[in-house]
């Protein structure tokens, strides 16, 4: 495996395009799961998942299982899943309750904080460095947790910004996500998909703000879907809910120009802001007097104005507001990633708008469905064509190059600027090369 | 063993060979990618659908691999004929195994099968089993059927997993 | 073609349909981890054999990979139960399928079936396919049928193997 | 929804269970590499095809996998015999499931017959796993069936392959 | 991959625990292979795999393919399994009987021995080191082979100590199980099991001796076995022989703590002695008398008495000699291990000892029972635990820590110590950094 | 993976043998596919499979994928199949027909000799480097590309011998092959097998010029037809093609002796030249006549005196005159390669010729046939006997050391000699050392 200096990590990066390699190399990906994924806050769960004590949802972080908790104190807590003893993994896959973590090799028993309970002949450690209040009998905890709006993120680096400094402008897409809801409160619910792509985490990551893409990727299906509707519908029929969803991607490229570029310290960006492609779903009925009910109508209208289409918050998690949906990020290998699906019900809205946003994840993010296969598509032949290391070595960053607006902290851009793309590389490249992950 | 017994007011018991014809000819519409007609086994209101957990009570408070009506049927059909559908080219292929056909219940106009199957799914040199079970609704229609709901549950419908290009 | 003629001294031909439901439901039960019902199924000297090498002769004399009878069937399917067979958490699912059924014998009072089958056995994420014949041995009991003797040939039974955590 | 209709100009329809039977019978014998036995189920000018491409127009303008004639299934089984063939040592198994038979047509003297199938092949702790069509054209002879062509349509034919050491 | 110096890897070893990375690198895995496999004496095979001339077993050696042969001389030989000519593996694998063993690629025919006999077109060769006589042309044998009451181990290094100085304390334990045979003979006989691990190869060589898991472990099973027994049976039935293998394995902790452990050079270690799970089995019909007719009663009852439960002897053999059956350790990569199980007959004893060892191991060994997949899922839980590598980045060894007797060339503790693992992991480093393998 | 310095590369090879760690190291593998493969002439195709303006045909070069295309100029054209922009793969697998090539995954467009003709809101690149006309925005060209009689073959590197000096000696096995059509024109037709081997790309390479195998890997397939034949026909009878083509693997050591041997520049090679298991074929009714028409009957008389039975063009394309059809090369790692076969139809020749070629690459080249996985066997046995690391490291090529005739620019062997094994592995030196590839 090759060894990176500083200047080769560097020399992959350039102001308009960067080298192949980001996204082929196996070194690199190593790298970056100790230097990004290593660094950066990276999400675990959402707190609705480990409601009552003793409730645990098992996962990983950058390819290391760790079992997120609600301890007897009410906190929650993000652990190692791995016994203090001879390392087995503690907790089975899934999730489920239970008052203490028993391990199935020896029985030792740890608290739902980690802290170990029980050694079975204990006797067997008097005088040893093994023993109840020592940390390293425990089940340790990954450095630092912090949540906001009961999203769970984990940072594997003791040292570092916090959570919200380090989310930034992202944070107004969680806020606005929340607002959404009567109650100001989500939980996830109605399950999730696990879609196994051949490529590279970053393909996913890049596709999510690529306002480029959508009318040649989902020409046949969102194409399809208003075809379907011109010869099914006349002017004035009510539209199902599924058309209302597919037809947008194929919008023209000024209204993706339009829906506008934003990008934040630590590689997170939105598309859209005032309109996206889901501005335009007819109204949910009684979800809105529902929100005035709680907000009034002005701070409603407020709330509704915001339309982000994807939030990256850089790697590993990518929000759809108005979907109250998440997609996360599971980096297997150099050529190989997990997309995750999550919906999220909006507490106190109609049960109406939590199944519309099931009906969107299965029509867009499903395996199975008309949409995703060809995002997948689509990355699968990046990963392959960038197999040709005798050709072109770069891939092309250009659009709009030097016509950002560098706000106070923010970069913005028209939507189909390559803008987000040079913002993560930036991003990638500090963080890579030990500078911190901020590029603004 | 006949899963249901022979009952009065049930009215007289389906033929299960011609039951079993019946899903034969189904899987064989989908393996020639005679989609249109395959269509048109359903009952106007007919389902299709692949839940994404074992057991799965609805599709409409949980996630789908697909649960699709006969309208969003019509766009997938009319897609895999659309010349810009790229994870179909190169073009997939399938191949449907189906046994353990049973009859789990049955009146004058109606039946319930459950059956079991594999699909193998080629394209591009890569070649994906999936398996699982079947249940199918049926409508005696004249003397022939109409699927009113296809239920289809695959074994690892909750792992991860790549693209389904076709119908299962 | 059927394996064996009509014959006088041999009683009347089981009806193949029927012995096909027998096998089905069996699979069914096993799917639907229902094996309080499934050991039912068989005779009270009842075995059920997976030998470790094609064509072995008996279950003494050479390892098996399972060879159990009425007691260790009741061991096993207590432990299905069990909070901590780990091995089994998270949990295993499978699904069966049986084709190719063939009446190889019969008299009045038991018959023998030979048929294919695969077995999908899925459980955290991986998905495993095993492969091979059955030889039902079957006892007729009032109008029904009991399991004498299951024995299981997989195709590749003395290759190395992962573990095997539901009945084939 | 049987595929053919009862015709009186064709004679009557024969019996899907016995052809069945005869599938199950054909692949038994290919399982238990009984070959010639197997090769006697053909007529004298009986063909065993399968094609490099799925929709494959012939045999002799395309290569296949295989196309074997009488003389050819002559040279293939005596080979099978044979000290030297080291390919086939250790010895490969097969197991082949079939199902989803539909008679596709007939008359008084022949019929044609489609079903799907999965082979398992094992060799020296391979499994390879092969699934298709298979098409029969069956010739009546006495109140039995012989094998005027046999074609295996491969669902992943034109794929980069391994050996394929058995007859499919 | 990583290169590591001797200070690295003496880094990895300290004496209460192990770092993670001797399980998980696959760094570590080949120097294994080369330091500890090539040197350490392996287990290859039963002379009655082979009894006439002719006979072959073909088998491998830290994954390089070798096969027993018995020659014409009568000797047992072990041949690298690999053509002189262009290296085409000679014997398809499996056993059988061959006079001569030709290659399948050009004919080249060599003895049992492994000597050149035939070459085609021999005259080719005129004049060039390729010829009769010359070592190069032969079939290479492996540099040592002996064999201790039958069982024949192969070393890959030419120096070294020999077979039964290596073999050290746990000759004992091959001496009983032979002297359980009235005829002092064992054969191979029943078949096999090939079960397939994804896990590192020392997690399944540790848990032979890991007195702490049985009652965690198999409780699911051994406990059912109890309690079925309860349900079915009453006092002063006769137990049958399966609930008998089974109950034990859940005995409490004092049980095993009585049992014992023992460690010798070179790795080698045992459970039991006096007592062990296996001590309790009721009597075979005609066991003893056939025993005492051999040996006589005083003889006798001394044989009986050694119970040795589970002996390693390192890495590649362990042997149950109460069951008299052995299970072979055969290392793929870092989490791949196959681990072959074989029964010996006992000659000249009833059948019927025979018939139950062939039952306890379908019951305890086989992919598809009730006991050996919950050891696997421990070894899997393990290798997946210490994949989080920012947790506690140690294995712990500090059971009884600092009580270990040592004496004149032994090693013991009580049974639940992890004193067997600390004497492994010193003769791991002693063998990593080519210091022979002995620590006592 | 091993750094290789030159001296180590150059200590692989020796006169007489070579090194198994040319078959078996990743690190050889990758330093092959670029010193050898990244220099060699590569066969990508054969003109007749892009008749028409818009064909295309996509394959890959050293495990690069790229497209041959026809050009509206009426030239072939080699491209990368990589897009400009992102990387993506622009012709999804296989060969078809398209006025321009649109990525699908933004729709940019580009001419079928690669130029960028379309970029959607090309506004967005003004000022930048991306933008039409410059290299960059195009997809690239392999360096170069040129053919011999149609056949393509296309080279990763800028400098180095023009196609023809490449060939030497092997161009008169391409004349030949086209001389036997009656119009001197070959194309493709009847499709292809791909046969996936798991070795080394270089052990299907030396057998093609191995005269020692047939009598023995191929007996029980050639000699069991013979048997047939002799079981079913008599004196005088019509020979089926079928047996006329397997027989002759089995003819005697004096036979293929007899074949000889010859080698050029480049690492090419030929079995066979007077006469070859080819010979004996009964004639095609009308076939020589409709050559006659062409040439005239001394010229034909030439033609087909030539018998070349495999030419092997180092490293990718391999040749049967005779049989007019070719192997070709793709290796996938180092132990994995995939066979291609395809077969020409001479043009203007009855149809019979042709259809006795597709018949003889099913006999002989299928997956599922007689002959091949008798080869795959004996190669599958070379890589798993070169895993002995322990034993002997050579693999040998002593025969009729010493006794080649040496040429003006060729060498010439007895047909049983090692000649073109020691002349490719001298080749391959010279490539790994960046000399150049000859060595006469
Ligand atoms: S490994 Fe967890 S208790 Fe021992
Ligand atoms: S490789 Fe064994 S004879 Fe040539
Ligand atoms: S990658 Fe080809 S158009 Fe963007
Ligand atoms: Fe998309
Ligand atoms: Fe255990
Ligand atoms: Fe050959």
């Amino acid at each position: 495996m090759t060894h990176y200096s500083e200047e080769q990590i560097a020399a992959l990066i350039k102001e308009d395009r960067v080298h192949r390699d980001v996204y082929t190399d196996p070194a690199i990906f190593d790298l970056e799961m100790e230097r990004i994924w290593g660094r950066a806050w990276i999400y675990v769960g959402h707190e609705s998942q480990v409601r009552q004590p003793g409730d645990y949802f098992s996962t990983s972080i950058a390819r290391q299982p760790v079992v997120m908790t609600r301890h007897k104190d009410g906190e929650v807590y993000v652990l190692f899943n791995r016994c203090a003893h001879k390392g087995a993994q503690v907790v089975g896959d899934g999730c489920g309750r239970a008052q203490q973590l028993r391990c199935c090799y020896h029985g030792y028993v740890f608290d739902t904080d980690g802290t170990l309970l029980h050694i079975p002949m204990a006797e067997g450690y008097a005088g040893s460095d093994f023993k109840k209040g020592s940390p390293d009998s425990n089940m340790r905890r990954v450095p630092r947790v912090d949540s906001y709006h009961g999203l769970v993120f984990a940072n594997l680096a003791a040292e570092g910004p916090d959570l919200q400094t380090w989310l930034s402008g992202a944070k107004a897409s969680i806020d606005n996500l929340v607002e959404r809801s009567p109650e100001g409160k989500i939980e996830i619910a109605g399950g999730c998909f696990r879609y196994v792509h051949d490529s590279n985490w970053k393909m996913f990551v890049e596709n999510l703000n690529d306002a480029m893409h959508p009318m040649v990727v989902h020409q046949s299906s969102s194409g399809t879907a208003k075809r379907v509707f011109d010869d099914q519908f006349k002017e004035g029929d009510k539209v199902p809910f599924e058309l209302e969803m597919l037809a947008p991607f194929t919008n023209d490229y000024a209204f993706f120009e339009k829906m506008g570029l934003t990008a934040w310290d630590y590689g997170h960006s939105v598309t859209g802001g005032k309109m996206s492609i889901h501005s335009a779903y007819s109204p949910i009925p009684g979800y809105i007097d529902s929100l005035n009910a709680a907000y009034g109508e002005e701070k409603v209208n407020e709330i509704m104005a915001v339309n982000r289409h994807n939030t990256v918050v850089y790697p590993s998690f990518t929000l759809k507001g108005a979907i109250t949906s998440i997609r996360i990020v599971k980096p297997i290998s150099v050529n190989k990633t997990v997309i995750e699906s999550w919906v999220f019900r909006q507490v106190g809205a109609p049960e109406e708008l939590f199944q519309r946003s099931i009906t969107y994840c299965n029509l867009i993010n499903s395996q199975a469905n008309l949409v995703g296969p060809d995002d997948w598509e689509a990355y699968h032949r990046l990963q392959h064509g960038l197999q040709t290391k005798d050709s072109n070595e770069w891939v092309s960053m250009h659009r709009y190059l030097d016509q950002d607006e560098i706000g106070k902290d923010e970069k913005t851009a028209t939507g189909t600027s390559d803008m987000v793309f040079r913002h993560q590389y930036q991003t990638w490249k500090s963080y890579m090369l030990n500078q911190g992950g901020t590029s603004l | 063993m006949s899963a249901v017994a022979e009952d009065q007011n049930k009215g007289t018991q389906p033929e299960l060979k011609e039951l079993e014809q019946f899903l034969y000819h189904e899987a064989r519409l989908l393996d020639e990618q005679r989609w249109a007609e395959w269509n048109e086994l359903f009952t106007k209101d007919g389902e299709y659908w692949v839940p994404a957990s074992p057991e799965q009570a609805d599709a409409q408070n949980h996630v789908s691999l697909i649960y699709e009506t006969e309208l969003l049927r019509a766009v997938r059909i009319k897609r895999f004929k659309h010349p810009n559908a790229f994870s179909l080219q190169p073009k997939p292929r399938s191949v449907h195994l189906i046994s353990n056909v049973m009859l789990d219940d049955y009146d004058e106009h109606s039946c319930v099968l459950s059956s079991r199957f594999i699909m193998l799914q080629y394209r591009r040199e890569e070649l994906d089993t999936f398996g699982g079970s079947y249940t199918h609704h049926l409508q005696r229609v004249g003397g022939d059927y109409k699927i009113r709901k296809k239920r289809v549950d695959l074994i690892n419908c909750d792992a991860p997993l790549g693209s389904i290009l076709l119908y299962l």
